[in-house]
């Protein structure tokens, strides 16, 4: 740990944020070049269609939140207490959105729900249950691994034995001890969220819904800068939920480090 | 009836028996602690009395009432973790108050509750404080009266100083015990530590693989080990091999110097080798006990309070501990010295024979 | 924990799973549609492109991994080492390819290497080279993750000091201790990219380079139930590589719990 | 020349100060303990002779040289950690050879030490096995035996035995300390272990918040403290204040009744408050000493070897504890009996006045 070394890793750290904002970089410069400076941005923001799909996918990744953290949260906490070792096969299971391509997803859904006994597919309001289903799906391995790296942090089994030797029943401990210990990972599980279902595209589109994410595709097929722009408009906000995040975060980790007795 | 009662207690785990054949029967307040070494089902056992484990086979009652099937959150029973496991996003209050607001008590009975429990513990002016700001030990202190806040049939406690510094856990000790006897609770305590167990205890159940090995007050569990694993496993212990000489007037022979035992030896004929034992504390320099034996000072170990001095016997390979109390005035002999050890035969305890498996012997395997 | 509520508890992983695979199913059903039976898998693995995409796009993912590892684990262990503070920033990066639509990655990356002092977008070894940077960004947060689990697993403090001690420098702690401890972070970390790389699409098809996503997609627009078929291939594939990791996982696993002091 | 130098030795880490100007010579083949209770600074000053942390002040010199600023991995120390440290990855033959490969030593010379040094810990036949097949103990035997291997001039123990339980800890401690002896290896032992440090040590550290209280043999620690830390902190004392009767002399009164000491006060003038302490194994039930004070039992524990009787004074409020030894024939008062006690001058410490704050204060805070 001599100063060369030191500032070596400094330098491959330089090296890698740089490797990694140049694209952004990039990006933004590119969206610059409309006359006048930030125009694309004004153009973007003035279009109704910006706030309307905008809002919709807003409400919709609020939803996608809601059903996640109520099938995760009572999942993960029942494998880590009870059937520890199927957690192998959950992490499994929950890692499997990244492996299947969101467009078979969509076409099995499509496929299934399209006729038989739960014509979902035909209706605003199917498609809509359909969508935050699918996204559901795609939040699993975020979720999962943000509530079970915030289980990790507590230990779940001795405070769910002094909760029940205390007398008190599952819902108690779940919703009083458990939920209240969990926030921080909550939160991040949420806001990962929220950023992948404004983003997403193909899902979106395959089902016709007036999302976001296609929105930005339609801009992209007809303009110039202004797809740029919209990217690094929901870039950025993304940017902001993470910032929240990361301050949340900071004042309960350390306190969750402190509490453990070694 | 006994207040406290474990009847025939299997406890299997897959292949393996954690626990075998348990059977006590404690009296209310009656503090009882389980002795022995990690994995002799000690825990296990403590488990299955707050309903976290289901016994095999074997009965759970406490007051009467058989409470084997019984959920953990209907039993009223309160418990004490090695990890403290204090809710970390409540205040010391709102831990202490938990199992009453469980119990739909009204605030302000639960208010004044609180207030007496931290009176209790020493920690009144720590209501509103964070687990994560309090000590270990304080922490400790809060987790105990936030098992007691319910006012639990049965209090348990699961190795609870061993995370502690060595100093806090002997402090903490004396509270635990102090509260146990004002309160009256009965009490099962779990440790693998014996000076605690000797301490603490009205009665002191020590296991081994499983199985109890005896039940006893810390006086008799000390002073009159049932098997040599009890004598070896608590406290020190010299453990040697006697030929029995006379086995009706208690008269034997190690490494060729007679030995007179108080009392007459029943478990071995004339002639059988058989194990004897006696506890450093009771042997002295010089020549004022009845048996007497010759060595040479191997060396000696200064423990505080106590100094120990290892005598290598001049007729054989046998070393012997002998203990006094330290003293600055104390001449210790140096290494090398030749020298007289003494004791009465009421020191000479002997064991069965051929000598079984020692606590020494399962903790190198351990 | 009475039977009711065990009850309760498999009935929601049940329904979790069926709803987690129906969609597969669909798709399956669909692929059998061609007649003969199995049809589609035999038009699909009969065309010579599709070995070859698969190959190039393992090629590519094999290269990926290198990269990664090369780039993750020193970085991980030390700022689990030395700068545990900075592991909230850290991990937030690795996690922004998720939060970063790949076109604005492919978008980036082309503006800034088209021209340039690195006109690597060019040639076809330069676009190589593009395309396996861009991977490993996208490989990042599970190549990361993977290997903060692992480092966490261990005591990675007291094994770099107990090394030091023994007179042990930097490249031999971690090429003899560290990184033989990570084996199934690290196995787990690859096959996570390789699938991620193998089913990849908008960035390879940017570049132009002849990978197995782009044709997948080019043969959705000329056929009927081939993309169905190729999509559940090339995810029977994974399935294998996860399975694989999920054995190496389970022997390695039991023996780092076993191992640490409580 | 000391083989071992730490001098004016300071720690910072941000604005709190860690260890505050230490200083200690080692002589070679000496065992050092640094003793204190957590956060003391006694693992800081440890792991600067490592080099794991850099002084902000002060030069660490072994054999003349100073090793300041010399990496961890030039420094030819030998560590045993807490938790083992063990690598997971290799056998224990790989553990116990790895820093002879780094060395590049011959694959035979590295095999021969192996098998040497795994006789030497007791446990031969280990050789091919995983840490993960070890119990705890074997495992830091494991880990002594590689720190051993590469011939350290200075071995260092951090807590080595902490998570062990109590009856390894003894069997563990015993043997560390002939392994040490036999290889005449300088070496220093971190603990909050106040038995640990007393039966180990050549000499002990004494530290508190970040200072060294004393530095002396067991014997002098423990018997002559320097300051009213170090007196609660290693053993248990009875601590009172008294009032200077008679300095020259070292006449006090105590609740009234009076006391000699052996050595004339020299801290305080006739009519001051002074502290006093004794250790209750220096007193006795009867009136055998020269100092006698009256009063009755609180209650009496069973602490193994050691009966500790606790005697509310008859002329205070202040409460006194008696150790004596077990004996299966001992006639142990019954609380509330009236007793008298009895003890020699030369049993009274008398500390610094006024009272400082003692070990059970910070503890109780702590």
């Amino acid at each position: 740990m001599n100063r060369l070394s030191r500032l070596a890793w400094w330098l491959v750290f330089i090296v890698g944020f740089l490797y990694f904002f140049l694209p952004l970089l990039g990006t933004f410069a590119f969206s610059m070049r409309s006359q006048p400076l930030f125009s694309a941005y004004a153009v973007v923001t003035d279009d109704p269609q910006f706030a309307e799909t905008l809002i919709y996918s807003f409400i919709v990744g609020v939803l996608t939140i809601i059903v996640s953290i109520a099938l995760i949260v009572p999942t993960a906490y029942w494998v880590r207490l009870r059937l520890p070792r199927l957690r192998p096969y959950i992490e499994f299971i929950t890692l499997l959105p990244f492996v299947i391509p969101p467009i078979i997803l969509v076409f099995g859904l499509l496929r299934t729900y399209s006729g038989g006994p739960l014509p979902l597919a035909g209706s605003d309001f199917g498609s809509n249950v359909l969508l935050v289903a699918a996204y559901t799906v795609l939040s699993f391995p975020y979720m999962y691994r943000a509530v079970d790296t915030g289980l990790r942090a507590i230990d779940v089994q001795s405070l769910t034995e002094a909760s029940q030797s205390l007398g008190a029943g599952w819902l108690r401990i779940l919703v009083q001890v458990i939920i209240p210990n969990l926030r921080v990972s909550l939160l991040s599980g949420a806001f990962l969220t929220l950023a992948i279902v404004v983003g997403e595209f193909t899902i979106a589109t395959f089902l016709a819904r007036p999302a976001f994410g296609p929105y930005i595709s339609l801009l992209g097929g007809n303009k110039a800068y202004e797809p740029a722009a919209v990217s690094l408009i929901s870039f950025g906000l993304t940017w902001i939920a993470m910032g929240l995040i990361s301050l949340f975060g900071r004042g309960a980790r350390t306190r969750v480090q402190v509490v453990g007795a070694r | 009836m006994a207040f406290l009662e474990l009847s025939g207690i299997q406890k299997r785990f897959g292949e393996t028996s954690a626990v075998i054949d348990f059977n006590l029967a404690a009296e209310r307040g009656e503090f009882v602690s389980f002795l022995g070494p990690s994995g002799c089902g000690k825990t296990t056992t403590l488990r299955m009395i707050a309903g976290f484990e289901q016994p095999t086979a074997g009965t759970v009652a406490v007051d009467g009432k058989d409470i084997t099937r019984r959920a953990p959150n209907q039993r009223n029973v309160g418990m004490v973790f090695q990890s403290y496991a204090l809710f970390p996003n409540m205040t010391v209050a709102g831990n202490v108050g938990f199992g009453l607001r469980v119990r739909k008590q009204p605030k302000d009975r639960v208010a004044k509750r609180v207030t007496e429990l931290l009176e209790l513990i020493h920690l009144p002016d720590k209501a509103d404080r964070y687990p994560y700001q309090l000590s270990g030990g304080q922490q400790q202190r809060v987790a105990l009266a936030r098992a007691l806040a319910i006012e639990p049939q049965v209090l348990l406690l699961d190795e609870p100083l061993s995370a502690l510094d060595a100093k806090i856990r002997v402090i903490l000790r004396n509270e635990i015990r102090a509260i146990q006897r004002s309160l009256g609770i009965t009490t099962v305590y779990v440790t693998h530590d014996q000076e605690e167990a000797l301490s603490l205890s009205d009665r002191i159940v020590v296991m081994s693989e499983g199985r109890i090995e005896q039940i006893g007050s810390p006086f008799e569990v000390y002073n009159f080990p049932a098997t040599s694993f009890v004598a070896s496993f608590v406290g020190t212990l010299n453990v040697m091999t006697a030929r029995v000489a006379g086995a009706a007037e208690g008269r034997l022979v190690m490494d060729g110097q007679p030995i007179r035992a108080a009392r007459p030896v029943t478990i071995a004929p004339d002639g059988a080798n058989v194990t004897i034992a006696f506890r450093p504390e009771m042997l002295s320099m010089g020549e004022a006990g009845a048996n007497r034996l010759r060595g040479t000072v191997q060396d000696v170990t200064f423990l505080g309070s106590i100094v120990r001095i290892r005598v290598h016997l001049a007729s054989g390979a046998t070393v012997v501990s002998v203990d006094t109390f330290n003293d600055p005035n104390l001449t210790v002999p140096e290494a090398g010295a030749e020298v007289t050890i003494s004791f009465p035969p009421e020191a000479v305890l002997v064991l069965e024979a051929p000598p079984a498996a020692t606590a020494e012997d399962l903790i190198a395997e351990a």
